[in-house]
């Protein structure tokens, strides 16, 4: 008695399989982001990252050497099919992140989807992906526990938390060894989702590496920093590391400067740091300051200077970290669907659990893309950029560098 | 409302999951017939203190957070299905409800208001900084079903139908406080306090039972969400922007009247729903424009709420000379 | 040395809140109306100071008088389109109309502006003084010092003028100002406009040294009601007071317990003086 | 004695708005107080009927210490009262507005309900019962506060001056009322302007100035009493001369 069904189950499902495979003549995908609320400024450079994206993908650019899927016009798998992203607006609410999963997946019918900024979002919204069997892809949320829940259907390109901390705690060894003084550390981190799980890992590592550290957590929408600067300035630690949205940490530059008080060495976390108004309003407080990103233009000629002035075009803007790995991310999946041959979710699925991209094959400086059974992609790594006159120069790992490490940072003298 | 006025109302939200879900996207609809009724539940049990004793509390938030933290909080740490955190949750707010209450109703109109709002961001940035209930970073129900008790379902019907039956429950306790002694004693202390006491109202006490009674049904409007969302965060379960919300959905249908929150949430809803469908994409944020605008003119032009364009159409029918009708 | 920097800069900040409170509380007691969009007025005083800091040029005057101005119009405007209405109805629906409006005003400003943090040229206004040890930054100075000289002013124009007492008259008893030949109307625009202008004028002051978004109202619009509630609905100088000891203990608070609890601190005592005394610092029973 | 209030004071800051009055009331009186306007008659009222606590002084409702109780105790004790500015609570029907007050002896739907609709009756509001009180007029929401002062089920009603700003002919039914209540075995204490209502319903009348009881007797006598005629001319009022 069991065989025939499971004949006839095989069937079907074979069946059911097959018929996508035709393909259409555009693969739709879900992107969701923060466009409006607080962090509608992360959103909206996304979405730029993103429609370059498709640009690039859907035309053909013979200049973007190596970049997978760029100098053909379409998927050549899928018949030169070209990407539609249907672009959402989750408002940063886990309850409308959810909403609006569910209505790509099921009234848009998208073959896989893409976000999402607030790990808030994150959470509810890969659930529904669960729960449908569509592809997740994470471009940037970095609270670690988002793939840790078992899940088969979520695949997060980006660094995570932990690895950042990872990355400072290992940056700060080296120059301990090359003989700097570095032992003790403060974090200053505000206290949302971000600021809390980033700023815990960094303390977290950092003590298990040696160093002495300290912690400052804080709100990042009040409109003065200046007890937080006085005790920093009564901490007196060599290393200070902030993880911290965008108005805070220009009025941290300027508080900083205030009260004259300057660590040997600042290193931002990204986020507020990356912001394309950090420059100008306070570049020139800011000489020599450390910047996470995995992100760097490049020199000329390269293709990550090509897709910074492409973005630049359109934007105004120099394409930032996060941006960047929106965008990287939407690359991995659309190579994915590539190689997958076909919009179908579970052979999406599969491609991705395969992917295996090479440094070369990437615009941003991870060691790859493969993905652990969690879905966390294990060669994802980060670089650290310094302001060094109006641009973020790549400084670290050498092997990346464009330039050469300042140490300690100038700021304002 | 005439006597079985109520029943085709009834019929077709018992029957609405089934005529969606021929359509195209059913499960889409569903879902949002499901955070229609979320809504309508917590704006009418915002309504209980709100509408009819008109304490404008802008700080629900905090009953709200407090019953969609405790089921989660209890799967967090103990593994134990979050159902059983329900009554703890409500049981949380009804003390809430006692410590803020006792003082704060020694003061009227807007310092009520205001102090309900400062509790509320009290508790939020507290709740914000405490590790153990998830501070910033909230709280997660079970990724997945480990049993019917977790109430995980792929579909949103099972959550519509679940709560159909709460607001079906919380619209009859409310038509049993509007009929009794309870409901007409707290429309009168909407209506003037000092009138009230001089017709032996126990004013504090009276607004102590709604507040009550409003505490309990938001914590389980909250534990709903919870069960439903899967997570909750200071943002989501306890923002200043889940009071407004409630009262904007009681105050657009009509604030103390027994169908207005009904009303209100089955109109606000698919509104910020097809806003941010139709014009979140974009990021220009007219979805925001439109919402605000929308909210705005019907303040302006309808202030009475909307369930009062069709009062004033019924009242001048019924108020007719010699027969005794009630108006709301 | 230290506490003393902390309690200066507090006072500083809590000058500019006094007042863009002052303008909250004068139409909240006039006419026992709460305005949940107070906070997106300050944020359109920013973006006008950056309009005139681009269009105009010149310095902090030029771009204060402008946001003053700009706003002082747009308070006048929203008086007669939207408020003038909704304040004969419940009090339900000026919640309503107002945090609609205010929903409208940040998404205006976004959809114009852009989302992105701005931050005001300033070439002019830079750099630290010295004073006995403590350092202090002059765009702050400048902006709080200007703040409490403005909030001074405001309460001396109400109790010294004669529109100022018209204003005051209508506060007290509408249909007595009626009888005495005021017009009220004109008077709430008046307010309207006052409050929106003072609003304004700080957003302008902070946009000195602070980077702000649209998104940047919400924080406003809580301290001012904090502020009003403390200092007693419609009493200018219980604001001025408020938004002073506000300002302070939020330093205090966050010197001594850290940052994140110096709104727990301001919301606990707040909560702690409502029950004790109700009325206010300086408000009447 | 129903009520008696001894050296009753209410001071508000330096103020004093009742300074030491005394009211003694029997079962079954009709008590008049007069006095030009802000001569206290309100505040001691409000003293009285537990809305404010007085500053000093005693109040006893039937034997039982009432002073510095809240209102709604007074009301359960029997007290009722009226107010100066009519409060009826608008939004509710007029039907409603009777129904608060019949609760207070009827918690039970129906029977406040019954209740209620006799009252309605008996006031002449059956009418007008589906209205929104809001709706109603001056004469009307006075008329309506009576109705539900009366349905709460008082010994001794206070009125706050409510007849004043109704025609002649309102006036009269309005006086037919009272003595309907009256009748009822009410006691009544009025407050009031038009002398007409005093003569014809009071035996006698208190007269209040500055906080103070100034004179008391039967009203014909009180009328003539030249600290009386000087209370009010002496202050411009001419509600007395009649």
């Amino acid at each position: 008695m069991k065989r025939p069904i499971a004949f006839i189950a095989t069937i079907a499902v074979t069946a059911a399989l097959a018929v996508p495979v035709i393909a259409s003549d555009t693969v739709k995908i879900g992107a969701l982001y923060p466009l409006t609320g607080n962090s509608a400024p992360a959103g909206q450079a996304a979405k730029a990252a993103i429609e370059l994206g498709i640009e690039i993908l859907n035309a053909a650019h013979p200049e973007l050497k190596g970049l997978p899927l760029a100098e053909s016009a379409g998927l050549p798998n899928l018949g030169g099919a070209k990407i539609e992203v249907i672009h959402v607006d989750h408002q940063g609410d886990p309850s409308v992140g959810q909403q609006q999963t569910l209505r790509l997946i099921t009234q848009e019918h998208v073959a896989a989807l893409l976000g999402v900024y607030h790990s808030s979002v994150a959470l509810t919204a890969t659930a529904v992906a669960e729960r449908y069997g569509v592809p997740f892809v994470i471009g940037d949320s970095v609270a670690a526990n988002i793939t840790q829940r078992g899940f088969k259907w979520t695949f997060r390109v980006t660094p995570i938390a932990t690895d950042f901390a990872a990355a400072y705690t290992q940056f700060l060894k080296e120059m301990k060894a090359t003989g700097k003084k570095v032992d003790s550390i403060t974090v200053l981190n505000e206290n949302t989702d971000y600021g809390t799980s980033v700023g815990g890992s960094i303390v977290e590592v950092a003590k298990k590496g040696g160093f002495d550290v300290q912690q400052i957590v804080y709100n990042a929408k009040s409109t003065d920093v200046s007890a937080q600067v006085l005790q920093l300035k009564e901490k007196k630690p060599d290393v200070a590391i902030f993880v911290g949205y965008t108005a805070d940490e220009i009025l941290y530059m300027k508080t900083l400067r205030d009260f004259d008080y300057m660590p040997t060495m600042i290193i931002g976390d990204d986020a507020g740091f990356s912001d394309p108004s950090f420059i100008p309003a306070v570049g020139d407080l800011a000489q020599g300051v450390l910047d996470r990103s995995a992100w760097a233009a490049g020199a000329p000629g390269s293709v990550t200077f090509a897709i910074n002035e492409m973005y630049k075009a359109r934007t105004g803007r120099d394409l930032d970290d996060t941006s960047g790995r929106w965008m990287q991310a939407f690359l991995v999946l659309a190579d994915a669907i590539n190689r997958a041959g076909s919009t179908d979710p579970a052979r999406i699925q599969k491609a991705l659990q395969e992917t295996d991209l090479k440094p070369a094959q990437l615009m941003m400086g991870y060691r790859g893309v493969k993905f652990d059974a969690s879905g966390q992609n294990i060669l994802a790594s980060t670089y650290l950029i310094q302001l060094q006159g109006k641009e973020y120069e790549a400084v670290w790992p050498e092997a990346h560098a464009t330039a050469k490490l300042q140490w300690p940072m100038t700021g304002w003298k | 409302m005439t006597r079985w006025g109520w029943l085709p109302l009834a019929a077709a939200l018992l029957a609405y999951p089934w005529a969606v879900a021929g359509s195209d996207s059913a499960a889409f609809l569903q879902d949002m017939g499901a955070l229609v009724l979320l809504a309508a539940i917590s704006a009418a049990a915002w309504n209980i203190l709100g509408g009819y004793a008109g304490q404008i509390s802008v700080g629900h938030a905090m009953f709200f957070g407090a019953g969609a933290y405790m089921p989660l909080l209890v799967y967090q740490h103990w593994q134990m299905p979050p159902l059983l955190g329900v009554p703890l949750g409500i049981a949380v707010s009804l003390v809430v409800a006692l410590v803020v209450g006792f003082p704060t109703f020694r003061l009227s109109g807007h310092y009520f208001s205001m102090a309900t709002i400062a509790v509320a961001e009290l508790v939020r940035i507290v709740v914000g900084n405490w590790d153990f209930l998830g501070a910033a970073i909230g709280l997660q129900g079970p990724a997945r079903a480990r049993g019917w008790y977790d109430l995980i379902f792929r579909s949103a019907v099972p959550y519509y139908y679940i709560f159909l039956g709460v607001l079906a429950l919380l619209l009859l306790v409310a038509w049993q406080v509007q009929r009794s002694r309870l409901g007409y004693y707290l429309r009168a202390v909407r209506a003037g306090e000092r009138a009230a006491r001089s017709l032996g109202v126990p004013v504090r006490r009276y607004k102590l039972y709604a507040l009550m009674l409003s505490a309990g049904f938001t914590s389980l409007a909250g534990a709903l969400y919870a069960l439903k969302t899967g997570f909750v965060d200071p943002d989501s379960g306890l923002g200043i922007l889940v009071s407004v919300q409630m009262i904007i959905i009681a105050a657009l249908g009509g604030a103390g009247t027994l169908l207005g929150p009904l009303l209100g949430a089955m109109i606000l809803v698919p509104l910020q729903t097809a806003t941010n469908t139709w014009l979140g994409g974009s990021g220009s944020g007219l979805t925001y424009i439109v919402y605000g605008g929308v909210i705005m003119l019907i303040a302006r032009f309808e202030p009475g709420g909307l369930l009062e364009l069709w009062h004033r159409q019924v009242t001048a029918r019924l108020a007719r000379p010699g027969e005794v009708r009630h108006a709301a | 040395m230290i506490l003393l920097q902390v309690v200066v800069g507090g006072l500083l900040l809590g000058a500019l809140y006094a007042l863009f409170s002052s303008g909250l509380t004068l139409i909240w007691g006039m006419m026992n109306f709460i305005n949940f969009a107070h906070g997106e007025f300050v944020m359109l005083g920013m973006y006008a100071a950056l309009l005139a800091a681009a269009w105009i040029g010149g310095g902090p005057v030029v771009f204060g008088l402008t946001a003053a101005l700009g706003l002082f119009f747009l308070g006048v405007v929203v008086y007669f389109a939207l408020i003038r209405e909704v304040m004969r109805g419940p009090m339900l629906a000026q919640i309503l109309s107002t945090f609609g409006l205010a929903l409208l005003l940040r998404y205006a400003a976004f959809w114009v502006f852009s989302p992105n943090f701005v931050t005001l040229p300033h070439p002019a206004l830079a750099g630290t003084i010295s004073l006995a040890g403590i350092l202090l930054s002059i765009p702050q100075l400048v902006a709080g010092l200007a703040a409490a000289v403005l909030t001074i002013g405001m309460h001396l124009a109400l109790t010294r003028t004669a529109v100022g007492s018209q204003l005051l008259a209508v506060a007290e008893d509408r249909n007595a100002a009626m009888l005495m030949g005021i017009r009220p109307d004109r008077m709430q625009a008046l307010a309207w406009g006052l409050a929106a202008a003072s609003a304004g004028i700080a957003g302008a002051l902070m946009a000195i040294s602070f980077p702000f978004s649209p998104a940047v109202g919400e924080t406003f619009a809580l301290t001012a009601f904090v502020v009003v509630t403390l200092g007693g609905f419609g009493s200018v100088p219980g604001a001025m007071l408020a938004g002073l000891i506000v300002g302070l203990i939020q330093a205090l608070s966050a010197y001594w317990f850290g940052p994140i609890y110096k709104d727990v601190v301001v919301y606990g005592l707040f909560v702690a003086l409502l029950w004790l005394r109700p009325q206010g610092l300086l408000g009447t029973a | 004695m129903l009520l008696s209030a001894e050296k009753v004071a209410k001071h508000f800051g330096s103020f004093r708005a009742v300074a030491g009055a005394d009211l003694a009331v029997e079962e079954g009186e009709i008590v008049g107080l007069i006095g030009p306007n802000g001569a206290g008659k309100s505040t001691f009222f409000n003293c009285i009927a537990g809305d404010v606590a007085p500053t000093s002084g005693r109040v006893v409702f039937d034997g039982i210490d009432v002073t510095g109780a809240p209102a709604e105790a007074h009301a359960r004790l029997g007290i009722g009262r009226t107010f100066q500015m009519p409060a009826t609570f608008d939004d509710m029907t007029i039907l409603d507005n009777v129904m608060v007050g019949a609760f207070l002896r009827h918690p039970r739907r129906g029977e406040a309900r019954d209740r209620a609709l006799e009252v309605v009756e008996m006031t002449g509001l059956k009418e007008q019962a589906g209205l929104r009180a809001g709706n109603l007029g001056t004469p009307g929401r006075k008329r309506l506060e009576i109705a539900r002062v009366l349905a709460a089920g008082p010994r001794l009603m206070l009125l706050d001056e409510a007849l004043a700003g109704l025609t002649p002919g309102e006036i009269q039914r309005a006086i037919e009322l009272l003595r309907a209540i009256h009748a009822l075995g009410i006691t009544l204490v009025i407050v009031e302007h038009i002398m007409e209502v005093i003569l014809s319903l009071t035996r006698r009348v208190l007269v209040f100035n500055q906080g103070h009881v100034i004179a008391s007797g039967k009203p014909q006598d009180v009328v003539n009493d030249p600290a009386v005629i000087e209370a009010y001319l002496g202050r411009g009022h001419g509600g007395a001369r009649r």
